[in-house]
C-alpha cells in the first residue's frame, strides 16, 4: 500500500449508538461485511478518506515508476530489460486502476494529476529514494513491492468495492513483481564478489524506508481507528510490519545478506523478530519533501504532463472533428 | 516473394540478415522503453511500453536465430552487449532520438510500416525459422502500426500545434527512411533463395500505406530527397554510441558476470 | 586551519579526503564538458572548456596522489575509470544535471566558492604534497569563481527572464550546498592532524561570498531547510549511473586497452 | 581551411589596364605583396569574398566543435579527455579569431549568425561526418587538422592583414591538434586488434571526405582565378590536395594503415602520388545540406543560439544598467 498517512476527517471514532439513523445503517452494513458501490450513499468523511487514499495510492504507483525506469534501459539482459519494463508498465497500470476507481467517488483524473503536481497530495515516501545500482531493481521487487503485498492483500478486503476489486487485480501483478526483485538478487548473490555487494548495498539503502512503508505506529491515531471502523483498513501499521519483517528477514538470510538492523532478534515467546525503530525523523521529512529525489520525481511527472498537453489537445481536438464529421456525414447522404 | 530456389545462402549472409532485423527490433526497442514514466498520458505510458516489450522479444528471437546461425556461441545477449557500433546493423531511423512525443510517434509509424510489411513478406520464407518467427511478430507489428498510424493522423488532423509538430517530425525523419530500401548482395542472395523479400519490393506498399496514412492526417509527405543510409552495413550516428554506452554498460563493466 | 599537530593520519582518512576532492573536480568538469559545442555565446563555449579543462587537470592530481596514498597501484584513470558509482565520492551538487544554462552557472558559483575556499585553506595544509596541489589549483578556482560569480549577478540582475532562471536555478540547487559543509570522522581526523579544515569551518566565509553575489544578482537567498547528502560516502543521486556510463564506457568495454 | 567553394562576384579576372585607377592601385599594392587592412579602402568584391570566405571558416570552425565535442564525455582517459576538451576550446578560439577578422570587414557576428543558422552560409562538409569511434577523434586531428593546415598555411600570405594573421596563430595551434591527432593513432595502433581495426576503420570512413576538404578542382573557375589575383587563395585545390596525400600517404603507412584508394600508386615522375577522384556527387549533396550529421549539427547550432537568447539580453541588459548607474553616480555624489 503507497498511502501511508491518510487523514479522515473524523475527531473519534463515534459507536452506533451516536450515528444518525443513515450513517448507522451505513456502519450497520459495513459491519455485516458488505461492499459500498459508487452509487450508494456513504458519510462525506468515507468519501474523502477514500479519495485522499486511493489518490495517494494512485500516486504512488505512476511515481512509482520513475526509480525503476531508470534502470530500464541499463537492464544488463534481454530478459531483464523486458522484464523490468513489464513491471514499469504492470506500475502504471496500477495506477490506471487506482485512479479510475477514485474517480467513482467523484473526483476526475485531472483533479488529481493537479493535486499531485502542485505537491498537495503525497505519495509513498519510499518512491523519493534513488535507483543506484541494479541490485537496487532486486530490493525494490523483493521489499518494496513485498512490502505493497503486505500492505495492500487486507485491502481486497475493504468496504469499498471498487477498490477492493481493484485491489485483487494489483496484488495479482505486486506477487509477480516480488518474485521477480528476488530473482534479481539470487541471481546476484550466487555471482561475483561485487555483485553481492551490491546486493547487500542496496538492503543497506531499501531496508529501513521499506519499513517506513507501512507508516508509523497507529495505535493512538484516530484516523487509523476510524479507517478500520469504515474497513478501509483491516490492519495496523505495526501488525503489517511485523509480518513483514517475520516474512523477509529469512528471505535475507536465504540470500546470505546482513540485514541492517543491529536490534533484530528473534522473539521465540511472541514467535516473531524484534527489530528496531525506522528513523521517523527521516520519515516525516521525506513526507514533507525532503528526501532524496522528491524534487525531481514531482518535476519528471509534471514535466511529463506539460510536455504532453499539446498531444492530448490535439487527440480530443480530433475526436470533436470526427464526431461533427459522423454527424454531418448522415445528412449529406439523405 | 520470389519462387524459391534451392540455392544455399551464405551463412554470412543470413547472419547480416538477422542481426539487420535483430538490431532494429532492438534499437527501437529501446529507444521507445526510454519514454517508460513520462509519457503525456498514463495510457500512452502503457501503451508504449508494450511495443518495446513486442520489440525487446523479438530481439531475443532475431538475435538469437543469428546466434546459431553463426555458430560461434555468441548468445542474443552476446549480440546485443557485447558488441561495438560498428557491428550493429540496424537502420539509422530507429535510434533517432526519441525528441517531443510527436517525433516519437512518427519514427514508429514509419518504422512500423516496413516492419509489418517486412514480416508480411517474411511469413512465406522458405528458412522456417524466419517464417515461424515472422509469424508472430507480424500480429505484434501488425498491431504497432495500427496503433501508430492511427495517432499520426488523429495529431495531424487534431490542433494546428499537433499538426505542426507532426509535420516537423515527419520533414525530419523522412531522410531516414530511404535506407529502409537500399538492399545490397546479402539481400539480393536471400531473395534468390527465397528467404527474405528485396528491400525494394516492398517501396510500393510502404508508399501506398504511408501515403493514405499522411493523406488522412492532412500532413504534406516530403520530397524523396536525400536519404541517409549506412546503419546497415554498421555506418551509424552519433547516437548510437550514446545509446550502447547506456545500454551495454553492466556488462561492460562487469564481463563474465551473470544477471 | 588549526595549528598542526604531529598526529599520523590513516592513508584511508586521507585517500576519501583525496577521492572526495577529486572526484568533485571530476563530475563537476564532466557536466561542464558536456557543454562544448552548445553554449549560448562562443565565449561562454571557452569559457566552461577553460573550467572543465581545470577541473579535469585537478583530477589528474588529487586522484593521483589518492591512487598513491592507497598504494595499490590504482592511477588516476584506475580511479576515474573502473569504480563504481557506490565508491565514488563527489558532492551531489556536482552531478546536478546541467539544465538551462542558468543552471549551470549556478551551480558553479556555488561549487567554486565553495571550492576557493577549501583551496584556500588546504594551500596551508601540513600535507605538503595537498599544499602544493592546492596552491596551484586555487589559482584556476579563483578564475572560476570570478566568472560564475560575476554572470550570475549579471543574469540575476539582468532581464526579467534571466532573475527568474537563476532565482529559480538557486532555489533547485540551494538543497545540494548543504553537503558542502558536513563533515565526518575522517574529516575532523586530517583537520586535527593540519591536513584540511573541517568542512564546518568553511560555512561562514562561503556565506559572506554567496551572500554577497546574491545581493548584487538581486536573487533571494533559499532558506536553510532540508539539505541533500550522501554523495561524500558513495550515496549519490541517479545521474551518477549515467554519468559514469558514459565517461567510462570505453575502458570497461576495452579492458587493459591502452589508449 | 574549412572555405570549400567561396564565390567572388566577378564574372572574369580584369587585368591591370581594365582597372580603374582606385581598383588598379589596390591591385597594384596586392602584386607587390602589401597587406590590406581594415580601414584602407578594398574592392567590394574583395570585401564580400573575404567575408563570404571568413565567416564560412569561422563557422566551419564551431560546427567543427560538435563531431569532436561527441567523444568529450567518452574520451577514455583523463588526459585524452582533457586533450580533446582543450582542442575543441581552440575550435572555438579559431571561430572567435575568425569571426573577429570577418568584423573587421563590416559584417556583425549576429548576421553571420544568422546567415549559418539560416542555411544561407556554408561550413566545411567534413563536419558533416559523424564520430563513431574514439579513433575517429585521432582520424579527424590527423586528417582534418591536417587538411585544414595544408589549406591554411598559404592564408598566412593571404593579401587581407587580420586574416592572415589570425591564420598565423592558427596554424599553431592546428599543428598541434594533428600532433594530437596522430597520438591517438598511433597508441591504439600499437595497441589490440579490435582497436587497430577502429583506426582502419576511421581511416576508411575519414579518407575521402578529407581530400574533398580541398573542394573540387579549380582549374576552370573564375572565383579561384579572382581569389588568387586578390591573393586570397594562393594555390589551386588540386595542388594542395597532391601535397596532403603525399604528406599523408606515408604517415599512413608508417601506421601500418591501408589508403581506401585501390588507385593510389607513386608516380616517380612526377613525385608524388596518384590517387583516385573523390566523389564529387557526395560533395555537392553534403554541400547542399545532404549529409549524414547536416540536418543535426545545424540543429545544435540552431538550439544553443535560440535557447541561450535569455542568457545573452540578461548580460546586454545588466550593461546598460551598469552604464546607466555609472551615469547617475556621479550625479549622486554631487
Amino acid at each position: 500500500m503507497y498511502a501511508q498517512m491518510v487523514k479522515t476527517d473524523s475527531a473519534r471514532v463515534k459507536t452506533l449508538d451516536e450515528l444518525d439513523p443513515v450513517e448507522r445503517a451505513f456502519q450497520e452494513r459495513i459491519d455485516a461485511g458488505q461492499k459500498v458501490e459508487p452509487k450508494e450513499w456513504m458519510p462525506e468523511g468515507y468519501r474523502k478518506t477514500l479519495v485522499r487514499q486511493i489518490s495517494q495510492h494512485a500516486h504512488s504507483e505512476i511515481v512509482g515508476q520513475l526509480p525503476e525506469g531508470n534502470w530500464i534501459t541499463r537492464a544488463p539482459t534481454l530478459e531483464r530489460k523486458a522484464i523490468l519494463l513489464a513491471k514499469v508498465q504492470d506500475e502504471a497500470g496500477h495506477g490506471l486502476y487506482l485512479y479510475c476507481a477514485a474517480e467513482t467517488l467523484g473526483i476526475s483524473r485531472d483533479e488529481m494529476y493537479e493535486q499531485l503536481h502542485s505537491g498537495k497530495a503525497k505519495y509513498s515516501s519510499i518512491f523519493n529514494y534513488p535507483t543506484l545500482s541494479w541490485a537496487d531493481i532486486g530490493a525494490i521487487g523483493w521489499l518494496v513491492d513485498g512490502a505493497a503485498i503486505m500492505n495492500q492483500v487486507p485491502l481486497q478486503r475493504c468496504s469499498y468495492g471498487p477498490y477492493a476489486r481493484a485491489m485483487v487485480r494489483i496484488c495479482k501483478e505486486e506477487s509477480f513483481h516480488q518474485r521477480q526483485g528476488f530473482d534479481i538478487l539470487m541471481k546476484m548473490v550466487k555471482g561475483t564478489p561485487a555483485q553481492r555487494e551490491m546486493v547487500q548495498d542496496a538492503l543497506n539503502r531499501w531496508w529501513w524506508p521499506s519499513l517506513m512503508m507501512f507508516g508509523p505506529s497507529d495505535d493512538a491515531s484516530v484516523h487509523s481507528a476510524q479507517s478500520m471502523a469504515w474497513k478501509i483498513k483491516q490492519n495496523s501499521n505495526d501488525e503489517l510490519r511485523q509480518r513483514f519483517v517475520d516474512q523477509t528477514v529469512p528471505q535475507a538470510e536465504y540470500l546470505g545478506l546482513t540485514v541492517p538492523d543491529p536490534d533484530l532478534t528473534w522473539n521465540e515467546e511472541k514467535g516473531g523478530y524484534d527489530f528496531g525503530e525506522p528513523d521517523w525523523t527521516e520519515f516525516f521529512a521525506v513526507i514533507a519533501g525532503n528526501g532524496p529525489c522528491n524534487a525531481e520525481r514531482l518535476n519528471a511527472r509534471q514535466k511529463a504532463w506539460n510536455d504532453g498537453a499539446w498531444f492530448r489537445d490535439g487527440l480530443v481536438a480530433h475526436a470533436e472533428k470526427m464526431t461533427s464529421r459522423r454527424a454531418a456525414a448522415p445528412t449529406a447522404a439523405e | 516473394m520470389s519462387a524459391p530456389s534451392n540455392t544455399a545462402v551464405s551463412p554470412t549472409a543470413l547472419f547480416e540478415f538477422l542481426t539487420r532485423i535483430g538490431d532494429n527490433a532492438l534499437i527501437l526497442g529501446h529507444r521507445v522503453s526510454e519514454w517508460c514514466g513520462h509519457s503525456p498520458a498514463l495510457e500512452e505510458d502503457i501503451a508504449l511500453s508494450n511495443t518495446a516489450l513486442d520489440l525487446i522479444g523479438q530481439t531475443q528471437l532475431w538475435l538469437g536465430l543469428a546466434g546459431e546461425i553463426e555458430a560461434q556461441g555468441r548468445s542474443a545477449d552476446n549480440l546485443a552487449y557485447l558488441r561495438d557500433a560498428r557491428d550493429f546493423r540496424n537502420v539509422l531511423l530507429v535510434e533517432r532520438p526519441n525528441g517531443d512525443f510527436g517525433k516519437t510517434l512518427m519514427r514508429q509509424f514509419l518504422f512500423d510500416a516496413w516492419h509489418f510489411l517486412m514480416l508480411r513478406a517474411l511469413r512465406s520464407s522458405t528458412h522456417k525459422r524466419i517464417a515461424d518467427i515472422a509469424e508472430k511478430a507480424s500480429k505484434e507489428v501488425a498491431y504497432h502500426l495500427d496503433r501508430s498510424r492511427d495517432l499520426i493522423i488523429r495529431l495531424g488532423d487534431g490542433t494546428a500545434e499537433s499538426h505542426r509538430r507532426m509535420q516537423e517530425a515527419l520533414d525530419d525523419l523522412w531522410a531516414y527512411t530511404g535506407e529502409l530500401f537500399v538492399g545490397d548482395a546479402s539481400d539480393a542472395e536471400l531473395a534468390a533463395a527465397g528467404i527474405a523479400p528485396e528491400p525494394e519490393s516492398l517501396k510500393a506498399a510502404w508508399d501506398e500505406l504511408v501515403d493514405d496514412a499522411l493523406s488522412d492526417a492532412t500532413l504534406k509527405k516530403p520530397a524523396d530527397g536525400f536519404m541517409h543510409k549506412g546503419g546497415k552495413r554498421g555506418v551509424h550516428t552519433e547516437h548510437m554510441g550514446f545509446i550502447l554506452a547506456e545500454l551495454q554498460f553492466l556488462q561492460r563493466a562487469y564481463p563474465g558476470a551473470s544477471w
